[in-house]
């Protein structure tokens, strides 16, 4: 496009004041965003549904009609106890929720403190807490876990802070060079001629830039925090474990697993379905929410995946 | 107002070098040094040098956008200093401009032209219609209007390097400072920036300080040249002087490998 | 025996080479019987490795064991017991009567010991030739039991054994090597003064999982499984290979009640109320075992009696005693070991719910149990399964974390200890354990069944009560 | 590189120090002891207090750890109070499960997922390259319970082909059975953890196609995939590494689940026991151990980096 | 030894960016491609070498020596990188290896199509190191990129793409990271080349300084079509297309006049 003319560059399609929720078009049209998105409204919205009705009493004991299969009334069979595996599943989805969104803030709070606190302070501040937060990634989430949980005993709490603290450390970790990196673009400093003071270009730059590792991460961590809950439940050191949740539904119908291999499916499902939701939505978020990566233009911009560096 | 908006003295710029190690003594490298600098209110001022020989460094530092580790600054008689808070520098921020050498990544590529070119009016809390005055700028730098929703990366070079330029003087500064402002733009729409600047040089009595490896650009904007080499001033002077008759023979060699449209030789 | 698997020998001939593997639930901590709690210790160490004078049957008769015989005086005051000769320890040495003698004294003197209380009643120690004497301050109908546990085991005199992790017995079996976190290995005492084991080797291998250990036998890595999920029947029996033996047990699934006072709990009528809205029947349902029990002495205990008149299922009785007691909307919150099948908190919660009681669950290790509720008594409901047998003792004890306090049992139990008739003694108990339950102490969820499955080319195995005891004398394996 | 190398290993040694702080405190606030689980639940409080002052319970905390770091630095991890034996030698015992669960589940990882990695990468936008992407990023959602117990139904339990759970009693000198018995619990961590390799190696490869210095590759002669191979994946691999370094955490909590469900006398499974049990010197020896370790591969990790990239030698 | 390039249509994801572009570059020609910024410039180079990005698409021909290079597969394609056709990259400072040292660089097309041993490339990669005026080449081949100049970095990737004596070098935009200094030098080496072994040169700049120091021929390029075709000594005198002659406008008006008064401006 040249710039021959004075006023000769109209480009009336991009023209239009972007509209506040374009980037929700965007991720509609990214089939892995939509598949995420999908599969998060509809975890989301059986929660609050089983918040009001199930279809049976999920605490509800029925010895006599234990291990129903698939069928009528119970749809997806009952479990051990006779308890319907539906209802536990729609009213795990609300524990699911709670331990993920738990997680997701608490891992968001402290990844962004501690990465802040290593990439904006005075060098000495900087580096400790960098040397702090390698330190506590060596820190397996799980024995933060069993430690809080033979503290405080098992709980969803246990879940949430656990994988909230090891997550955020993680966070920590991979954000604090992309927001050195961005403290040391041009931009930033552009802003400080402009006169902005620090903390403004942190709200208008620095965090803005560091949002799509930031969301990769986050999704990632409540991903972690649902396959967490399995996982510290199968230990025992989970939900209470009369709470409906999906983790300990699988650690015990697993139990029973050649006898009624069928009913351990559903939570299998259940959580494999919403650990992959989060993740996609996680890259399908990012990738709508970043402007370069729209209307791809220029030579070399590829839409770059990054993908979280930490694994927990 | 005094006669020299800007005055530096010994200003000297020097980096730690990644050799430096925690426990070991400082290794430093020069960025600048001992560098004495006046502009006169109303002129325009070109730097020319080498690649690395300090210019952009010189640049930083008269903006307080980098604290020098010698030297003082004073704009408009008022010493400068770096290290202040932000806000106790509005003064200074509000009264001149800069184009950054790399326009793209000056740019938050996360951020609307329209918000990008804005930014001065909103932290320095400029009042009036913000709105209208970024669409006036757009205009004055060539650009529609309309490209205020846009985002950087949906620009070419030469219109980035615009945005950039709009941004700078969009709060109608006294001093516009450009490190090499037009060195991605095709010759098209360099002449017309050398246009729009002349203009506000003459409308709005605006003093430049420009940055450049190319000397044509120079010699036709400017009325006084610095030469640096390694961070040091070597040669400075009225334009026609420095570029006609040049004194150092850093300068002579400079000016003799500059390539001419010579049709001649093909 | 009549306690031994009901599988007939199968056709081929024991094999005195053969290694069996039996799955366990429990890995004790440490092999210090002397010093360390736990069944796990007593289920596999005592008969096995270690013996006393006596020894109780899976039918919880007393035998002769290290003495040949005993005798008691008419006052009761007066033990006299017989000791074998030639009886070798492991390590070769001999087994003398002042070998009995200081580790009934020692017992008796430490208090870190285990069970040393239980002697406390014995005055005097003594041997004369092969004959030990124990003397009484009262009569202590009691006595004889204890000696066939924890309290009469013998040690050798002056041993240097690091009994930490390593064992110096008498018992038909040696302890062959530890594997910590995985399995326990005997091998069979050559030396042994009676009948010679029949196998070579057991094998015990610690598998938590059921269903872990439903594979492992499945895949023919273990011979013997105990403390199996009797829902599990099918699974196991399929292919032949093993059956699965219900053995009674004395493993009493405990819902203690904290009731002291300001507890909510501390009013009768409420625990009353939650004995009536807890429907036992689902919990032998549920575990496809046992029976149901609703005082604190089980069928296998001297004193049991079928108390189930005293708190039969009924919500509305439970109802109404709450509303009666001003304890509508009442939340309470159990403290259960993480060990436990969830299936009876699930129970618990559906039950309690029903009759409008909200009851929250706390799943806790037990060392946070032990910290908690059995020291400093923080809780409103717990769940334990006990399986010591003849334990009433702790209703007995105001200070037990069971938080009873009456005076009639208390006396009733002194009375049955003193009393020198074994039948007086058992009616003595069954009186206070009547009171106990009518008090609505604590409430009985179920009598567990001892769950074995054992190999079909398998026999010997006991099958009574195997969470406390596994006498493994008996058992032989053939190439089948 | 050497005065690089000193400086990161101060840093390490700093590191443990704070970690071995972190740990003493953490575990002192647990609630209940060991000296009451010896006691268990027939005890007077006598008979407790006797315990803990013989274990040496009854000192103040400051001299506990003075007296636990001092053996350290001795190379003394302490002993265990439940059964005496040295922490050390314990954590020896249990490695020789642990160490070889976890080079195996790495290996898997590596072996199936970088190659595949860079595959689905190449072969973006085709329906293969899709469907092995979709593929990882369904796997790496799969908990790894449930994958075990799948992996068990199918292979130990119907084809029985290798053991539904334990380790060899005579250990590593059966050496085939005991590399059976590792190689259903290897697999399953290996597929999970794979599967998010996969997932980074494929974003870091699609990073590298794009990048100048793999096109300059193929203008000198090279074929565009072998450009990839040869300019690209180097970067690639510095990525992998670092991901690898951060997932050996990921593998030792893998093998915590892992080797309860497989019933393995590992490393994990014993530290479960021991915080259950209050042996609180030998959780905070392993703990500080398997800390140490994953300190220890960052600092590899970063030594490596600086090996092979020398961008990264100079800068600060 | 000849480059037709006939009917070139580039399009990316739809869009037409190059659209029937066409020139010829005869045995030992230089030809310089002008055009202002986004024009197609270096799309249509690295279609030649078959190395268009990710979604982008060539049709038409492309003849080297009555060849057609469009639809040739990748492997044969590669047999001529390097070897008879050799590029320089627009972007010196991506275009490197970070990793490696610019000697191996240098040394690796040399590798590949002359299969030499690794000692005797490395001896040649200092050759071809000194023949681009890198300073101390024995030394300079062992560092890394990022520890050299960006000017010293455009003369590795010149020095890469000369090491095969290839019979054509397209060249995009090689000199405007450096200082006019070097710049002249590099121009001179060039054009050496071109007089001594007979190599042809495609040469793509939007500075019509340059271009008048370097081609003899010059094809204009806007909006991915070709507006003219003419030896530069017309095109720099008597420019046909209004295209060719805006841009000379503006290129004078900025220009370093040696020995008179600024040209534009305001002073
Ligand atoms: N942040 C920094 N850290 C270390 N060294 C620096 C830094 N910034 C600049 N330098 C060094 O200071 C010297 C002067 O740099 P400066 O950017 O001022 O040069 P310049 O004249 O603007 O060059 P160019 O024309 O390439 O932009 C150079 O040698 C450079 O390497
Ligand atoms: N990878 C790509 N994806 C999408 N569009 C591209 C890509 N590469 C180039 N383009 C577009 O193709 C057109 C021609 O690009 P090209 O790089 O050939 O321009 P050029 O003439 O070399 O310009 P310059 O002088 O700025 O290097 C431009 O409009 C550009 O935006
Ligand atoms: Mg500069
Ligand atoms: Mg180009």
């Amino acid at each position: 496009m040249s710039g021959r003319r004075k006023g000769a560059e109209t480009d009336a399609a991009t023209d239009a004041p972007p509209s506040r929720w374009a980037w929700l078009g965007r991720l509609w049209r990214l089939s892995t965003g939509r598949f995420g998105l999908i599969v998060v409204i509809i975890v989301v919205a059986t929660a609050i549904v089983a918040r009001f009705w199930t279809p049976f009493d999920p605490q509800q004991v029925d010895i006599s009609s234990r291990w129903l299969p698939p069928g009528w009334p119970h749809v997806l069979g009952t479990d051990a106890a006779g308890r319907d595996i539906l209802s536990l599943l729609m009213a795990g989805a609300r524990t699911t929720i709670l331990v993920a969104v738990g997680a997701g803030i608490v891992a968001t709070i402290i990844g962004i403190a501690l990465a802040s606190l290593g990439a904006l302070t005075a060098r000495w501040v900087r580096e400790s807490v960098a040397v702090f937060v390698d330190i506590l990634i060596a820190f397996p989430v799980l024995i933060i876990a069993m430690m809080i949980s033979a503290v405080w005993g098992g709980s969803l709490w246990v879940v949430i802070w656990a994988v909230g603290i090891g997550f955020g450390v993680n966070i920590a970790r991979v954000t604090r060079p992309e927001l050195r990196r961005v403290l040391h673009s041009d931009f930033v400093v552009a802003g400080r001629a402009s006169g902005l003071t620090p903390a403004q270009n942190l709200m208008r730059h620095l965090l803005p830039n560091v949002a799509p590792v930031f969301i990769v991460q986050l999704s990632w961590g409540m991903a972690v925090a649902v396959l967490a809950e399995a996982g510290l439940s199968y230990l025992g050191f989970g939900a209470p474990v009369t709470e409906p949740s999906w983790g300990l539904l699988l650690a015990e119908l697993q139990q029973f697993i050649t006898v009624h291999p069928l009913s351990v499916v559903w939570p299998g499902l259940a959580i494999t379905l919403t650990v992959l939701g989060l993740n996609l939505l996680g890259d399908g978020l990012r990738e709508a929410t970043d402007p370069t990566l729209t209307h791809a233009r220029g030579a070399g911009r590829v839409a770059r995946t990054h993908v979280p560096e930490v694994v927990a | 107002m005094s006669e020299f908006l800007v005055r530096a003295r010994g200003l000297t710029r020097r980096y730690p070098t990644p050799e430096t190690r925690l426990f070991g003594p400082r290794v430093y490298t020069t960025g600048l040094e001992d560098a004495d600098l006046d502009v006169r209110a109303g002129s325009a001022v070109g730097i020319i040098g080498e690649s690395g020989s300090g210019k952009s460094t010189l640049v930083r530092l008269l903006l307080a956008l980098d604290a020098p580790t010698e030297g003082t600054v004073e704009f408009d008689g008022r010493p400068v200093d770096a290290s202040a808070r932000a806000r106790s520098l509005h003064w200074l921020r509000r009264r001149t401009g800069i184009v950054f050498q790399d326009p793209y990544s000056s740019l938050d590529p996360r951020m609307s032209v329209g918000r990008i070119v804005g930014e001065p009016l909103w932290a320095l809390g400029i009042e009036g219609d913000r709105r209208a005055r970024v669409r006036e700028v757009l205009e004055d730098v060539g650009l529609e209007a309309a490209m205020a929703n846009r985002f950087p990366h949906e620009f070419s070079g030469g219109q980035r390097q615009r945005i950039a330029l709009a941004r700078a003087i969009v709060h109608r500064p006294e001093l516009l400072v450009g490190d090499e402002p037009l060195s991605a733009l095709d010759v098209t729409v360099r002449a017309q920036i050398l246009e729009l600047l002349g203009e506000l040089r003459a409308r709005d009595g605006l003093t430049m300080l420009l940055v450049s490896h190319d000397i044509g650009v120079v010699q036709s904007l400017c009325d006084e040249v610095v030469v640096m080499k390694d961070g040091r001033i070597v040669e400075e002077g009225p334009t026609e002087k420095v570029l006609l008759q040049p004194q150092v023979s850093y300068t002579r060699r400079l000016l003799a490998s500059i390539p001419v449209i010579d049709p001649g030789t093909v | 025996s009549a306690g031994s698997s009901p599988t007939p020998s199968a056709t081929a001939a024991p094999d005195p080479n053969a290694s069996v593997a039996i799955r366990l639930v429990l890995e004790p901590e440490n092999l210090d019987i002397r010093q360390t709690a736990g069944a796990a210790l007593d289920q596999i160490l005592v008969d096995n490795i270690y013996e006393g004078l006596v020894a109780r049957t899976p039918e919880q008769e007393i035998v002769p064991s290290l003495a040949s015989d005993w005798s008691v005086s008419p006052d009761g005051l007066t033990y006299t017991f017989t000791l074998r000769e030639g009886v070798l320890f492991h390590d070769g040495q001999a087994l003398t009567p002042q070998d009995v003698v200081w580790s009934l004294t020692t017992r008796k003197a430490t208090p870190e010991w285990r069970d040393s209380a239980r002697l406390a009643n014995v005055t005097a120690i003594t041997a004369e030739g092969q004959d030990i004497t124990l003397t009484l301050a009262e009569p202590d109908s009691s006595l004889l039991w204890n000696l066939t546990g924890r309290a009469g085991l013998v040690f050798k005199e002056g041993d240097t054994v690091d009994y930490n992790t390593a064992a110096n017995g008498t018992g038909p079996f040696r302890l062959d090597s530890w594997r910590q976190g995985a399995s326990i290995t005997f091998a069979r005492n050559d030396e042994y003064w009676g009948d010679q084991a029949q196998v070579a080797e057991v094998v015990f291998d610690y598998i938590p999982d059921n269903q872990a250990a439903l594979n492992a036998a499945l895949a023919g890595e273990v011979d013997v499984v105990t403390g199996y999920d009797a829902n599990l029947k099918d699974q196991i029996e399929a292919n032949g290979d093993f059956a699965l033996v219900l053995g009674r047990s004395t493993d009493k699934g405990t819902l203690a009640f904290n009731q002291q006072p300001g507890s909510p709990l501390a009013d009768k009528r409420v625990r009353q109320a939650i004995r009536q809205a807890i429907n036992h029947d689902t919990f032998v349902e549920a575990l496809a075992s046992g029976e149901t029990q609703y005082g604190p002495i089980p069928s296998l205990d001297p004193g049991y009696e079928d108390l189930a008149d005293v708190a039969p299922f009924d919500p509305d009785a439970a109802r109404a005693l709450l509303e009666d007691a001003g304890a509508e909307d009442l939340e309470l919150t159990l403290k259960i070991p993480n060990f436990y099948s969830t299936t009876i908190p699930q129970i618990l919660v559906s039950n309690l719910n029903d009759v409008g009681i909200t009851l929250e669950v706390d799943s806790v290790d037990f060392s946070t149990w032990l910290n908690d509720v059995y020291i400093n008594k923080d809780y409103d409901l717990s769940f334990v399964l006990h399986t010591e047998a003849r334990d009433f003792e702790n209703w007995a004890n105001p200070d037990y974390y069971f938080t009873y306090d009456n005076a009639e049992v208390q006396e009733l139990f002194a009375e049955s200890l003193a009393a020198t008739d074994e039948d007086e003694a058992a009616e003595l108990l069954a009186e206070a354990a009547r009171i106990v339950s009518e008090d609505a102490a604590a409430d009985w969820l179920y009598n567990g069944a001892s769950v074995v499955a054992v190999g079909t080319n398998i026999t010997g195995m006991p099958s009574i009560n195997v969470n406390e005891r596994l006498d493994l004398s008996e058992l032989a394996k053939s190439n089948g | 590189m050497i005065r690089y190398t000193l400086t990161r290993l101060a840093l390490l040694l700093l590191g443990l120090l704070v970690a071995s702080v972190l740990i003493f405190l953490s575990l002192r606030v647990l609630p209940g002891d060991v000296a009451q689980l010896i006691a268990g639940v027939n005890s007077s409080p006598g008979q407790v207090e006797a315990i803990r002052e013989r274990l040496g319970l009854d000192q103040p905390l400051p001299a506990q750890y003075v007296d636990w770091i001092g053996g350290v630095f001795r190379g003394d991890l302490g002993s265990s109070l439940l059964t005496g034996t040295a922490v050390a030698d314990e954590l020896a015992q249990k490695a020789q499960v642990t160490v070889p669960l976890g080079i195996m589940s790495l290996t898997i990882a590596v072996v199936f997922s970088v190659p595949l990695g860079v595959l689905s990468a190449m072969r973006r936008g085709r329906a293969d390259g899709t469907a092995l992407s979709v593929g990882a990023q369904t796997l790496a959602a799969v908990p790894v319970v449930w994958a075990g117990m799948m992996l068990v139904v199918v292979f130990a339990v119907w084809l029985g082909w290798l053991p539904a759970q334990g380790f060899p009693r005579a250990g590593w000198q059966d050496p085939w059975a005991a590399f059976r018995a590792l190689l259903l619990p290897a697999l399953t961590i290996g597929i999970v953890e794979g599967a998010m390799l996969m997932r980074f190696v494929r974003s870091a490869t699609l990073q590298a196609v794009g990048q100048d210095h793999v096109r300059t590759g193929a203008a000198k002669g090279l074929t565009r995939n072998a450009a990839l191979i040869r300019h690209g994946l180097p970067d690639v691999g510095l990525s992998v590494i670092t991901v690898l370094g951060l997932q050996v955490a990921g593998i030792i909590v893998g093998a915590v689940i892992i080797e309860q469900l497989f019933t393995l006398p590992g490393i994990g499974r014993m530290l479960v026991a021991d915080v259950s049990a209050r042996d609180l010197p030998k959780v905070q020896g392993e703990l500080l151990v398997l800390t140490g370790f994953v300190l220890i591969i960052g600092f590899v990790v970063d030594l490596v980096h600086r090996l092979i990239d020398p961008r990264e030698r100079e800068a600060a | 030894m000849s480059l037709e390039v006939q009917d070139l249509t580039i399009e990316i994801r739809g869009r037409r960016v190059v659209d029937g572009v066409g020139f010829a570059v005869p045995d030992g020609a230089r030809v310089g491609l002008i055009g202002e910024s986004g024009s197609g410039k270096s799309l249509t180079a690295l279609a030649i070498l078959g190395l268009l990005p990710d979604g982008a698409t060539a049709t038409g021909s492309i003849r080297w020596n009555g060849r057609e290079l469009i639809g040739l597969p990748d492997r044969e394609l590669a047999e001529l990188r390097g070897d008879e056709i050799g590029i320089v990259f627009q972007e010196p400072r991506t275009a490197l290896n970070p990793i490696r040292t610019v000697g191996r660089q240098i040394a690796e097309s040399i590798r590949i199509h002359e299969k030499a041993s690794r000692r005797d490339a490395a001896a040649r990669a200092v050759a071809e190191a000194s023949r681009v005026a890198l300073p101390d080449p024995e030394r300079i081949v062992s560092r890394y990129p990022h520890q050299l100049s960006g000017g010293q970095r455009q003369r590795v990737a010149i020095a890469m793409a000369l090491a095969c004596r290839p019979r054509l070098l397209i060249a995009d935009e090689p000199t405007t990271a450096l200082d006019v200094t070097i710049q002249a030098e590099i121009l001179d080496l060039l054009l050496s080349l071109v007089r001594d072994d007979g190599m042809s040169l495609v040469f793509i700049t939007h500075d019509l300084a340059v271009l008048s120091q370097i081609a003899t021929h010059g094809v204009v390029l806007e909006d991915g079509r070709v507006v003219e075709d003419a030896p530069v000594s017309q095109l720099l005198t008597a420019p046909s297309s209004p295209v060719t002659q805006g841009l000379l406008r503006d290129a004078t008006a900025t220009l370093w006049r040696p020995g008179g008064a600024p040209a534009g401006g305001a002073a």
